[in-house]
């Protein structure tokens, strides 16, 4: 696949998770042209997480003569129309993170759903009395919001004891999940835990000082930050709790995906499930040092990985 | 006034005069109107038949304006009745005015500047829609320019918003005379002259005649006592409100009317006295050379000096001024100011009036630095300044601290001098700044700016009216952007400047 | 006259860059791909031309495409008379809007303002992920693939023709703009400016579900937030077009020329340029400055 | 019964009546629990809000066409340089302030030169330029998360009786801001332009400095605003601002300034800005979904606005 051109779509490039995900995949795909593996791996960022905008992307994409596109899409089922054409041109494209729903396309899924549903069984060891819950969720109207929420609501009705007693949008921002979490907490009886989309565990232990309200357990989102925080409670009094997210590195999976189509495997399926990363009391502080201050834990894979990845979802 | 009551309006209503007054096109019966504390009209009694040309005098927020939007149906009366041709009309409005062949002609222009000339004229006749109408419109307002206005130099399809404001002046005009479907029995021209220069005024007063000739109605403000004497047959005099007089206009000379308006009695002869008592020429304040000027002719103008720039409208006055403005705070070739400027604007919707501001507030604006106490700017300064000029010049109005759309148009007026020779400026521009000025404030006006002359402030003043050159200590007539002559107030005749307007001297 | 002509002026530069970075760009599918994103924005910049006509601003447009496009993915497809007659009734409510509007004299911004959130909550509860699917017939005709000129081209013209006829040609559509360059002028003539608020308002309603519904037939299916970006995108595409905020001065035509240029200047002229990923954003705005700023120079020149 | 006439007149006050509303309706909701400390965070987190919405306002107020839309961008621009130059060390606090300061100014200054050199309509100049800052941004801070230095961040949340100290220098704050808007040849100025232009010119108002302090103070105030924002939510981020776009403007409108520019209202801003707060507080309270909450808060903003009315036309 030495003379194949991959372009990467992404529609946003603002926050630490985005940052990690642009910089695994450019440690990457840097060697693997290097390597002569590929022939060129460009990287395309729109501004504002705009479906046409990146759809209008993906069209000039096609336009500029790429063998594959790997995008983060902005809308699952949105941005169908561009991604049918670049099939159609014959383009091969892989789609992760924000995954498009396109049958052509290939998928690098986490399950978001068992993540949602994970917090609460793990909120269930620290919390084994049960009690109240605050949930935190995504952008609105977006389908990784649904599918957490969607886990979170079902782990509730594994575990009787805990009961969801507000639940507010965090827009996956820390300023508008604190800010949000502010608002509601004067008014909501004592909370014994948080559930979250990852990423506004910081914000909403903010919160929570700040209104003078005891600290509830938080689930984190493998951001720096959390960790850290995390670290500072535990050594204080033994604080426990569990952090997870998607890794931003999958980009670099999603690259060898398409690297592996291109080169002629044709049973590669569409959808390739790959896990979450998630950190224990037992093993966040190892990983706590190799985050960048400010950053996200990350995972780069290397094309074994793919290989490994791709066998284990043939059925 | 018993010998002007002859005619006077009967205030016992239409009904008892059926079948007599059926000659009447309107008939307002005890109008009255109130906005807020001011009592704009105080019942007032008010006819015109067909056929007829009546002249409508009075001081400046006498009610004139406020008369005209009730029989042009835009304001309803708050007490009174309104009849047309003997019948009373129970709900008023403008689509009914212009069902009976009522137009206005409003003293603020009534343009859509942002469409062309055709455009405008379709707003004001319903009745020019479907297939073609662009044609139709356009075709109508030419031949009624031409008719009106011959030598005039406005197309159809010009956007009003670029044309000069004699030009809109004259559009708006000509678009009230437009015959289309509707009838026209009966135009109100609301100071329809005020942006007009003395040729184009000639021309539509001229065009009124014919009209009423033919056996239509006209209804004409103005505050050019010589164009009412001259055209109407009958005058109207308000006072405060009031109808004060009413008679053929044969009753009436030019002072009587000034003496029924209330105005200054008789002080025109004020002028040829100060000329005399003039220092020597103080050091130069101006020197300016229009951008188009190919001889060797500048503008100078020195302290203490009254500089008129005539000629007919649009040909490069109001240019200089704003370029002579423009110089005072930013150098520019061909142009030398030696002193702080002001500027009196004529078309003051545009140029002057901040309308979200009280009357003192636009006074105030220009003097800001003086009013300050420390860094904070002063009240009580600003008020004082208010009220000195309100004494001064007249303003009316309960309160300076009332909105400046409470006043008249030519209170309005009145405020931007205010502003102007309220400032720390020692040059005064004017540009053609006494448009809907009533007689009595312009004599006072003309007193004031030839007093702040002799105290050593300048003034370059740019003027429509011929009358008011005499004024003035040096006169520059231009034409095509250019000054085409140069006279010395002995020099001043009108046909000298006619003669420079029109003649080819470059 | 050259004024009117700088809009053009403005693409035209696009255009060239565009030849001149990715030579395969111009050709009959080349102007498929790139333009067609831009029929939707095109709509939406002619919607809000209608409410700056009336000196008025709406701030809701994008959050009302993106209503529409819910609307259209899921209940015209499913239930079309119910579709039809909830679009219909969308623009129903932007005519009351006008109304209150005017009846109240509610600045304009802030009413639209808070219809913005309504659009989105609406949108939000109709489609709490995203998904549904546009109707056939709409698929068809946004694919829709004319011999020659591309479609998206032959759209964008139709547009700016029937739009330019019916707001600069007709005699109503005088009375429209009017009541933004004087409406105390348009009030003393008759005009119930009542009236003309309501039909610019039902104007704009009806561009935007044109605008909603052209935007799901090209994505195929939607997206809550499908259309967020539109209200600054069409805002900017009006003034880009030689429009003026107040004074009822705008331009059909210059408003879809206006949409053109941002459509190909934001995304394909920037893919063409090949900008390390944190500065791709920066020279979407260095491209919007350059465009604006040569037609300074031209204009300059002019005066 | 006539000051209350009076009162009733003024624009702002519908503001105020608004927010009380929704306050009382929360407190009856939860039954009086929590009303103190809903009021707490409204006040500190309608602070940020009311610092960019002055410099909005004053913009606004320019007339027709004035508007700053690059305060987001310059939000996440300043936070990210003040953090920086704090370096997270308390004696660094005055000399991170003012580079956030310096920061937001020179984006100001940018803005009027596009605007004023390039005739570049002031909509359309100051979103090219947030394009440029955010990607300034990403590529200064890389989508980090900076944190604060202690003292700073503590200041940010410092309360004194439950009333946040930083609400009340900002309420100084906006009485100066009032004062400057209708004593100072400044203020005055600005609504003398914003009336009519021309006319401002002709009667001798700078009109060229007037405009240029403008943009720049509204640059000044996003940088301020933008430090702050970062001691409050512990970090700077490039998204921090994202939501001020439109709350900017929000607050300026809805506390009585008119869009046609020349004329200003201060205290609506507050009055504004605890409304928007408190109706989130509420909706998060009530505990609607995303789609009813959003489609509330749109409903109670034209119904509050609807219910103030507008200023009868003169003439
Ligand atoms: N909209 C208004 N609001 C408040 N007061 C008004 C309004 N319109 C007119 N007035 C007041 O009513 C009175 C009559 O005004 P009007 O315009 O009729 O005077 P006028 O005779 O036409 O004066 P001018 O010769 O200056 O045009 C004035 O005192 C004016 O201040
Ligand atoms: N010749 C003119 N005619 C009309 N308006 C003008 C003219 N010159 C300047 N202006 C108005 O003034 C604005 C700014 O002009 P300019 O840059 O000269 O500012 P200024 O008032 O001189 O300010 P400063 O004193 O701070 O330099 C212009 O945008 C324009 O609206
Ligand atoms: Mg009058
Ligand atoms: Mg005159």
């Amino acid at each position: 696949t030495s003379g194949k051109k991959i372009a990467f779509s992404n529609n946003y490039a603002g926050n630490s998770w985005r940052q990690a995900m642009l910089d695994s995949y450019g440690i990457v795909t840097k060697k693997a042209v290097a390597d002569k593996v590929v022939g060129a791996a460009d990287v395309f960022t729109t501004a504002d997480k705009e479906v046409p905008t990146q759809a209008a992307q993906v069209q000039n994409l096609i336009l500029q003569g790429y063998d594959a596109i790997v995008i983060n899409a902005a809308s699952p089922d949105a941005l169908n129309g561009a991604i049918k054409q670049a099939c159609d041109a014959g383009i091969v494209v892989v789609s992760f993170d924000g995954i498009v729903t396109e049958p052509c396309a290939y998928r690098v899924v986490v399950d978001f759903k068992d993540m949602g549903k994970q917090e609460v069984e793990q909120m269930a060891k620290f919390q084994p009395k049960g009690g109240n819950l605050l949930e935190i969720r995504g952008l609105a109207g977006t389908s990784i919001d649904d599918a957490i929420h969607a886990g979170i609501l079902e782990g509730v009705a594994a575990h009787p004891e805990f009961k969801i007693v507000g639940s507010v949008t965090g827009d996956w921002d820390q300023t508008t999940a604190q800010k949000a979490v502010a608002t509601i907490l004067p008014s909501l009886p004592d909370v014994v835990g948080v559930v979250d989309q990852g990423g506004d565990g910081y914000g909403a232990a903010q919160a929570f000082a700040a209104a003078g309200k005891p600290r509830p357990t938080i689930i984190m989102g493998n951001r720096q930050d959390e960790l850290q925080w995390w670290k500072e409670q535990k050594e204080k009094d033994g604080y426990q709790t569990w952090s997870a997210s998607i890794a931003p590195g999958v980009s670099t999976l999603a690259f060898w995906v398409a690297q592996q189509v291109l080169d002629g495997r044709t049973d590669v399926p569409h959808d390739l499930l790959v896990p979450y990363l998630a950190f224990t009391q037992d093993d966040f502080e190892a990983a706590l040092p190799k985050i960048p201050k400010g950053g996200v834990a990350s995972h780069e894979y290397t094309q074994e990985d793919a290989v490994a990845a791709i066998k284990a979802n043939i059925k | 006034m018993p010998e002007a009551s002859a005619d006077i309006i009967r205030p016992d209503g239409a009904e008892k005069h059926f079948g007599a007054v059926s000659m009447d096109i309107i008939r307002l019966d005890g109008a009255e109107k109130h906005f807020g504390a001011v009592r704009a009209l105080a019942g007032v009694d008010f006819s015109v038949r067909a056929g007829e040309c009546v002249g409508l005098v009075g001081h400046n927020g006498a009610g004139k304006s406020t008369l005209m939007h009730m029989v042009a149906g835009t304001l309803t009366p708050d007490g009174g009745q309104i009849a047309v041709r003997g019948g009373v009309e129970a709900s008023y409005s403008v689509p009914r005015a212009q069902q009976l062949g009522i137009r206005c002609v409003f003293q603020e222009l009534s343009l859509c500047p942002n469409l062309s000339v055709a455009e405008n004229t379709r707003i004001n006749h319903a009745s020019l829609h479907g297939f073609g109408w662009r044609r139709k419109a356009a075709d109508l307002i030419a031949a009624k320019l031409d008719e009106i206005f011959p030598g005039h130099s406005i197309s159809a399809s010009d956007i009003v918003g670029d044309l000069s404001i004699t030009s809109r002046q004259m559009v708006e005009v000509a678009r009230a005379f437009t015959v289309t479907q509707e009838p026209l029995e009966l135009v109100i021209l609301d100071e329809p002259t005020s942006s007009l220069d003395a040729q184009t005024a000639g021309q539509l007063l001229a065009f009124v005649r014919r009209f009423i000739a033919a056996g239509k109605s006209c209804i004409l403000i103005s505050h050019v006592l010589g164009e009412v004497l001259g055209n109407a047959d009958r005058i109207v005099v308000m006072r405060d409100g009031k109808v004060v007089a009413a008679g053929q206009a044969d009753q009436f000379d030019r002072d009587r009317l000034v003496t029924a308006m209330g105005g200054a009695e008789a002080r025109e002869k004020a002028a040829a006295e100060i000329a005399s008592g003039k220092p020597g020429p103080g050091p130069l304040r101006v020197r300016a050379r229009p951008p188009r000027q190919q001889d060797g002719n500048e503008l100078v103008a020195r302290a203490g000096e009254i500089i008129g720039l005539a000629g007919l409208a649009g040909h490069g006055q109001t240019d200089l001024l704003l370029a002579i403005f423009a110089a005072a705070s930013r150098a520019k070739t061909g142009i030398e100011v030696t002193a702080p400027v002001a500027l009196v604007a004529g078309d003051r919707q545009s140029d002057g009036i901040f309308p979200q501001w009280s009357i003192a507030e636009n006074i105030g604006i220009r003097s800001l630095a003086r009013l300050r106490n420390g860094l904070l700017i002063s009240p009580q300064r600003e008020a004082e300044l208010a009220e000195l000029w309100q004494r001064k010049i007249g303003i009316r109005t309960p309160d300076m601290n009332n909105n400046i759309f409470s006043l008249s148009g030519g209170n309005q007026q009145k405020a931007l001098f205010a502003r102007a020779l309220g400032s720390d400026a020692k040059i005064v521009l004017m540009d053609d700044p006494m448009r809907g000025v009533d007689i009595g404030t312009k004599l006072e006006v003309y007193d004031l700016v030839r007093e702040e002359a002799r105290h050593g402030r300048t003034f370059l003043w740019y003027t429509t009216e011929t009358e008011e050159l005499d004024n003035c200590d040096h006169i520059y007539v231009f034409k095509n952007g250019r000054i085409v002559a140069n006279l010395r107030r002995d020099e001043l005749t009108e046909e000298k400047i006619i003669q420079s307007s029109f003649g080819d001297a470059a | 006259m050259l004024r009117s002509l700088l809009p053009a002026l403005s693409l035209a530069l696009v255009l060239i860059a565009i030849a001149w970075l990715n030579p395969r760009a111009i050709s009959y599918f080349g102007f498929s791909l790139m333009l067609n994103l831009a029929i939707p924005i095109a709509l939406a910049t002619i919607a809000q031309m209608f409410v700056i006509a009336g000196n008025e601003l709406d701030l809701s447009i994008g959050t009302f495409v993106g209503f529409v496009g819910c609307v259209t993915a899921t209940w015209l497809k499913d239930a079309p008379l119910l579709g039809v007659v909830i679009l219909l009734g969308s623009i129903g409510v932007y005519a009351l809007l006008g109304a209150l509007i005017h009846l109240r004299n509610l600045p304009s911004i802030v009413v639209t303002l808070g219809m913005s959130f309504v659009w989105q909550g609406l949108a939000i509860l109709i489609l709490p992920k995203p998904g549904g699917k546009a109707p056939d017939w709409l698929l068809a005709l946004m694919a829709f693939k004319p011999p020659f000129i591309p479609f998206p081209i032959i759209a964008a013209l139709l547009i700016a023709a029937v739009v330019h006829f019916g707001l600069m040609r007709t005699s109503y559509g005088v009375i429209l703009r009017g009541s933004g360059g004087n409406s105390a002028a348009l009030k003393r003539a008759g005009w119930s400016l009542l009236r003309t608020k309501i039909a610019l308002f039902a104007l704009t309603g009806l561009f935007g579900v044109l605008s909603g519904m052209a935007l799901i037939g090209i994505t195929t299916s939607a997206d809550a937030n499908i259309g967020n970006g539109y209200t600054l995108l069409s805002i900017a595409g009006v003034i880009l077009g030689g429009g003026e905020f107040v004074g009822g001065r705008v331009s059909p035509i210059g408003a879809v020329i206006g949409a053109l240029t941002l459509a190909l200047a934001a995304s394909p002229l920037l893919t063409f340029m090949h900008i390390p990923p944190d500065w791709q954003v920066a020279a979407n705005g260095a491209i919007l400055i350059i465009v604006l700023a040569a037609r300074v120079l031209i204009s300059r020149r002019e005066r | 019964m006539a000051s209350l006439r009076t009162l009733l007149a003024r624009p702002w006050i519908w503001s105020f009546f608004g927010a009380l509303l929704v306050w009382l309706a929360t407190i009856a909701f939860t039954g009086g629990y929590g009303g103190g400390g809903m009021i707490t965070a409204a006040l500190s987190l309608a602070v940020f809000t009311v610092i960019v919405g002055v410099g909005q306002m004053f913009v606004i107020t320019l007339g027709p066409g004035n508007v700053d839309l690059s305060l987001p961008a310059n939000i996440g621009l300043a936070s990210a340089v003040a953090m920086k130059v704090m370096d997270g060390n308390d004696a660094m606090i005055a000399v991170g302030l003012l580079a956030a300061l310096a920061c937001g100014m020179a984006i100001g200054a940018v803005n009027y030169l596009l605007i004023w050199a390039l005739r570049i309509p002031p909509i359309i100049a100051t979103l090219s330029a947030s394009f440029v800052i955010q990607s300034v941004d990403i590529s200064y801070g890389r989508g980090l998360q900076i944190k604060p230095p202690p003292g700073f961040a503590d200041f940010t949340n410092w309360q004194v009786f439950g009333i946040p100290v930083l609400a009340i220098l900002t309420v100084l704050f906006t009485i100066g801001a009032g004062i400057v808007l209708q004593r100072m040849i400044y203020g005055r100025s600005v609504l003398a332009i914003g009336q009519n232009i021309r006319a401002a010119w002709l009667a001798g108002v700078s009109v060229g400095r007037t405009r240029f302090l403008t943009y720049m103070l509204s640059g000044a105030l996003g940088g301020l605003d933008g430090a702050l924002l970062a001691g409050y939510f512990r970090g700077a981020n490039v998204d921090i601002g994202n939501e001020y776009l439109l709350a900017s403007i929000a607050v300026v409108v809805i506390g009585g300034t008119s869009v046609a520019g020349g004329k200003a209202n201060v205290p609506g801003v507050w009055g504004a800005a605890l409304f928007l707060v408190l109706l989130l507080t509420m909706l998060n309270t009530f505990g609607v979904s995303v789609g009813v909450r959003l489609v509330l808060t749109g409903l109670i903003i034209v119904g509050v606005i609807t219910a103030a009315g507008g200023q009868k036309a003169l003439r």
